[in-house]
């Protein structure tokens, strides 16, 4: 089993870095939605502190959401869902694997990546650190609600748009926290912990029962 | 070691494509299913090999339910669709191990470079499949059956794209696990002469 | 007497009888819906001068608000029972009950939003009743869509099932989330219904017209899987032997 | 000429018709991309009015975007596109048409529903109307100048993160001067005609240059 | 009318397919490449029909160069490879009825039907091509040579997944198109009797 997890993580990953550029351009995408809101909604420096949780998590959410229509369907058009589904191998395992290497290919590089986040909207040294360790346990969420958003929704015309729709209003309660972690830091009502607690117990409420709801999805969409 | 099929039934959309078709494959014997295009083949064995669910009847496996077995019955399956089921991006070699892994066999990397000169492949192990030629993807797809320790072997046209030397090599393949008690189902629209005994034709009509 | 249930399980006896209800239960939701609203707007006092006569949209808006969450509540447990028993009929009912919980979400944010103008004088504010509204109206859409966006009936059941279960757990997180946006403060300010202060006589009028909607719910459910039963069963033979399909 | 334009137009409204989901989900995603906002920036009225129009834009641009991704690309899988690129067709006209049908799907919905922006945000009527006026020059040239990116990227892993990657920068001036209307109007500056006769510059500009461009890169895409 | 290759060669990464191939095809002739699995048919039937670019050495139609001519050229060339080139969301009809305008023919709805009719597609016209068999879906793509007007027909390997039926009826539109005139080129790895004397053969050796 944990063979099977590695197995496929790996695959998954050589996959990737074969075509280096899919990781980036998850970077690069989140880095342009950060950089476009100041062109659109001007540069008045309080104005961007306010906004720059919300900003932030709302791009990660989508940088993830964008690399979330290809997780399952590569693997559907090339037959080797298929292959997956047939082996011996527990679904739950495989779905498991799959969403860990989306994480580390998209979530892990927007946590290193967001302190450039703290640069462009004059963030201090104390809300970036609040900010990364938000995106550090929020976006496994992401990728976990994802991947029954991706099953659900496999070999769908139009898939990719339909995804968002099934999950944004998902990722909602991980919006209002990941973003009031970062406010409630600069406020200085140490609430922090709570809110820090809040998105570990989401964390694990997705980490437990997210596969095998994807796993299910899988198998009605396969058939 | 019996697959049955009891009073089966495929529907697809508003046609019924076959209806109480009834059959036995036992241990060593292979069935060719044939058929126009569109009698519903490939529906058949995408049922047989629970990638469709039953629209009504039964396939038994040793005479239990498959439905029921669900994972037992899969441990004895390898499915070959038109879909080659290999990734693209990845080497002949990799995706050969990996469905070899998937599928709980340890094999060796000689193991794995062996079966794939079998098939013809040798100098082109190391090539993203996508640069393949039609024929050298079937190829590498096919190079897991000299692998694959399953007693079930369902086969969708899996002589489409092959050259006549990779053809023979492939009848060879099959009679050898026909004849060492397996159990083959295939389709094909070629004339192909599988010298075993035991074969059993069954003719979808519509 | 007994009654077989499972035998009205099946989409070819449950036919005939929805088809009989449905024009009582609309006939019905109607009659209720005059009395409810005739008692609404004149038999109640102007009590709430300072909002003038607005405050009668309340009749629609909160009897509305309620069916929207009620109907996700009936929406779940059919998809529930859907997958538990695998019987067609339960996801039919799932998926005919969506579309009349998206329009009574949408008619409570709609007679919301026409209150809310003459007294607030804004048309929409981010109140986390509004949001968790409207984020009910979304999941209400994403389950609709995800349903047409599948051909395959059997499949388009199931996976729009696996997305309810997923809302039953999500639900509540959501709800949550959004009127708590800071669980510290939430936590000491609890905010509760106001409907035990209210004058007893617009709360008679309020439940009638719930009552009215209720009912119309049901008779355009039922209605809608008969389109459904007809429209997946057309090849079979009960159904081509129906007068109105000849 | 004239026949080609309308019959691929045709198929491709019939394509997207026979989902309409499809054309939905865009809509609904630009919905919930705006209603998120808020939950994650905070609901203060004054700051909510200034970031409406930066948000709309940007809301509008990734909305048209994501529907890029299979602009082309469902043409390249199923082997239509080879055939369009060998047939005697001026392959510019049949750009064009795809490019309308796209804008048709995506961009005039958009413009319809922006009002909504306007209710959630607090914006009064006057700026609303800039606001349509504004998305109803301006989406256009998203199609078009995306049009160019998802030829580019054609038939490469990973293109829907590649198209953004390549498109947004030249979003930019489109994303400044849309936003940059609807923020004028507020302000009385009356420079608005400015903003918007620089869009429709825009506009011409990509008109001319885009189809060519566009079926210069499926050429190189197809090779 | 004829097409000719001067030196021809084609190179795939560093693997040199074929070099200095000369060959020439009049109109009314049937020219048939043939060899193993990866010898580089497919990539050079995609050089003739401008699909993918040329490595080295010539191709002349009518002794001008194919680059040269362009549009020219491609206005005489029908196109098929291992894609179908059909969309799986429209009909057959639909998708015909597109093709032939693409081509700049214009064909009546009747003309379509009869065409679709002749692949044996009869009652399936109205239904996506998407639930469609794999040989159905073949046979919608192959509906177009029923009406094509073009000179020079490039099918690469259009047997594949065609029922005996179907391979019948094929044999005789392409025999037919060769003895009005036409040129047709193509690739097979199964034995078809095209019984028309004037076929050529290529063997692609590596
Ligand atoms: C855009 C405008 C509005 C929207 C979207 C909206 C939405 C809602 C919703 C969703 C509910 C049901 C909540 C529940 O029962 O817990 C509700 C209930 C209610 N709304 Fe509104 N509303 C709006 C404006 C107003 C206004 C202007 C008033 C009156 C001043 C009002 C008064 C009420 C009352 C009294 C209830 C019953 C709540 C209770 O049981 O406590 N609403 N509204
Ligand atoms: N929704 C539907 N409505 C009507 N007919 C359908 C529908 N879905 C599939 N079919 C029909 O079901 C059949 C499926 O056949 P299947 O793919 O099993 O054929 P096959 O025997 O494998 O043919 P081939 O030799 O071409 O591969 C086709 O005839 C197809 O037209
Ligand atoms: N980048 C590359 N590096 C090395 N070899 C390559 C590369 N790209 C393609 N090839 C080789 O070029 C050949 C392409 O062959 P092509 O597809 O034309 O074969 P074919 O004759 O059509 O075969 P088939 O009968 O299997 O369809 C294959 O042998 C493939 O391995
Ligand atoms: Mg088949
Ligand atoms: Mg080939």
């Amino acid at each position: 089993m944990f063979k099977t997890y590695i197995l496929i993580l790996q695959r998954d990953l050589t996959l990737a870095l074969r075509h280096k550029t899919e990781v980036l351009t998850t970077i690069f995408f989140f880095i342009i939605v950060i950089s476009l809101f100041p062109l659109g909604v001007g540069i008045d420096k309080e104005l961007l502190q306010k906004i720059a949780p919300g900003v932030a998590w709302i791009a990660a959410l989508l940088a993830s959401m964008l690399a979330l229509e290809r997780l399952f369907s590569s693997d559907y058009e090339d037959g080797t869902l298929e292959q997956m589904l047939l082996s011996p191998q527990p679904l739950f395992v495989i779905v498991l694997a799959k969403v860990s290497a989306h994480w580390l290919l998209t979530g892990l590089p927007l946590v290193l990546i967001s302190p450039l986040v703290g640069l462009q909207y004059h963030l201090d040294f104390d809300r970036v650190i609040m900010m990364m360790l938000a995106l550090l346990i929020g976006t496994p969420i992401l990728s976990l609600l994802g991947a029954i958003g991706a099953a659900l929704t496999l070999g769908l015309r139009g898939g990719g748009v339909l995804i968002s729709l099934l999950l944004l209003p998902l990722y909602i309660p991980v919006l209002i926290y990941g973003a009031g972690v970062v406010v409630d830091s600069a406020l200085f009502n140490n609430n922090t912990e709570t809110y820090l607690s809040l998105l570990m117990g989401f964390l694990i409420l997705s980490l437990v029962l997210s596969p095998w709801a994807t796993a299910a999805a899988l198998r009605i969409a396969s058939e | 070691m019996t697959l049955q099929a009891h009073q089966l039934s495929c529907i697809q959309g508003d046609r019924i494509l076959f209806e109480e078709l009834d059959f036995s494959v036992k241990a060593g014997e292979l069935l060719l299913i044939e058929g126009q295009n569109g009698c519903g083949k490939t529906t058949l064995l995408k049922t047989l090999a629970t990638i469709r669910q039953i629209d009504a009847g039964k396939i038994l496996w040793n005479n239990q339910s498959i439905t029921k077995l669900s994972d037992d019955y899969r441990d004895q399956l390898t499915w070959l669709g038109h879909l080659n089921g290999i990734k693209l991006d990845l080497t002949a070699a990799e995706n050969l191990k990996i469905s070899c892994t998937l599928n709980g066999l340890s094999v060796s990397d000689l193991a794995v470079m062996e079966a794939l000169e079998e098939m013809g492949l040798y100098g082109y192990e190391d090539l993203p499949v996508r640069v393949l030629s039609q024929g050298q993807k079937r190829r590498t797809a096919l190079a897991y059956l000299l692998l694959s320790q399953t007693l079930i072997w369902i086969l969708d046209e899996p002589f489409v794209a092959l050259d006549v030397k990779a053809v023979k090599l492939l009848q060879k393949v099959i009679t050898k696990h026909v004849e060492q008690g397996g159990i083959v189902i295939l389709t094909t629209h070629q004339e192909v002469g599988l010298d075993t005994g035991r074969i059993q034709r069954l003719r979808l009509t519509r | 007497m007994r009654i077989n249930w499972f035998k009205y399980a099946a989409p070819a006896n449950f036919y005939p009888i929805a088809g009989a209800l449905a024009p009582w239960f609309i006939a019905l939701a109607g009659v209720l819906a005059i009395i409810g609203l005739y008692w609404g707007f004149f038999q109640t006092p102007d009590i709430l001068t300072d909002q003038k006569q607005y405050y009668r949209i309340i009749f629609v808006h909160v009897a509305s608000a309620w069916m929207g969450m009620w109907l996700y509540a009936m929406l779940v447990l059919w998809a529930l029972i859907g997958i538990i028993f695998n019987t067609r009929l339960s996801y039919m009912f799932a998926a005919a009950i969506a579309p009349t919980g998206a329009m009574f979400t949408f008619l409570s944010l709609w007679t919301g939003a026409f209150w809310g103008e003459p007294s607030w004088g804004t048309w929409w504010d981010w109140d986390p009743r509004m949001t968790s509204m409207l984020i009910l109206l979304f999941l209400y859409i994403g389950y609709m869509a995800l349903q047409s966006a599948i051909d395959d009936p059997r499949r388009s059941d199931k996976a729009s099932s696996v997305l309810a279960m997923v809302g039953l757990v999500m639900v509540p997180v959501i709800y949550w989330s959004v009127n708590c946006p800071n669980p510290a403060e939430c936590a000491a300010l609890h905010q509760s219904s106001s409907m035990e202060q209210i004058d007893p006589n617009i709360r008679n009028a309020m439940f009638i017209m719930v009552a009215s909607f209720w009912i119309y719910s049901f008779g355009v459910i039922m209605l809608r899987i008969r389109n459904i039963i007809l429209e997946r069963e057309k090849q079979t033979r009960w159904v081509q032997e129906l007068k109105e399909c000849q």
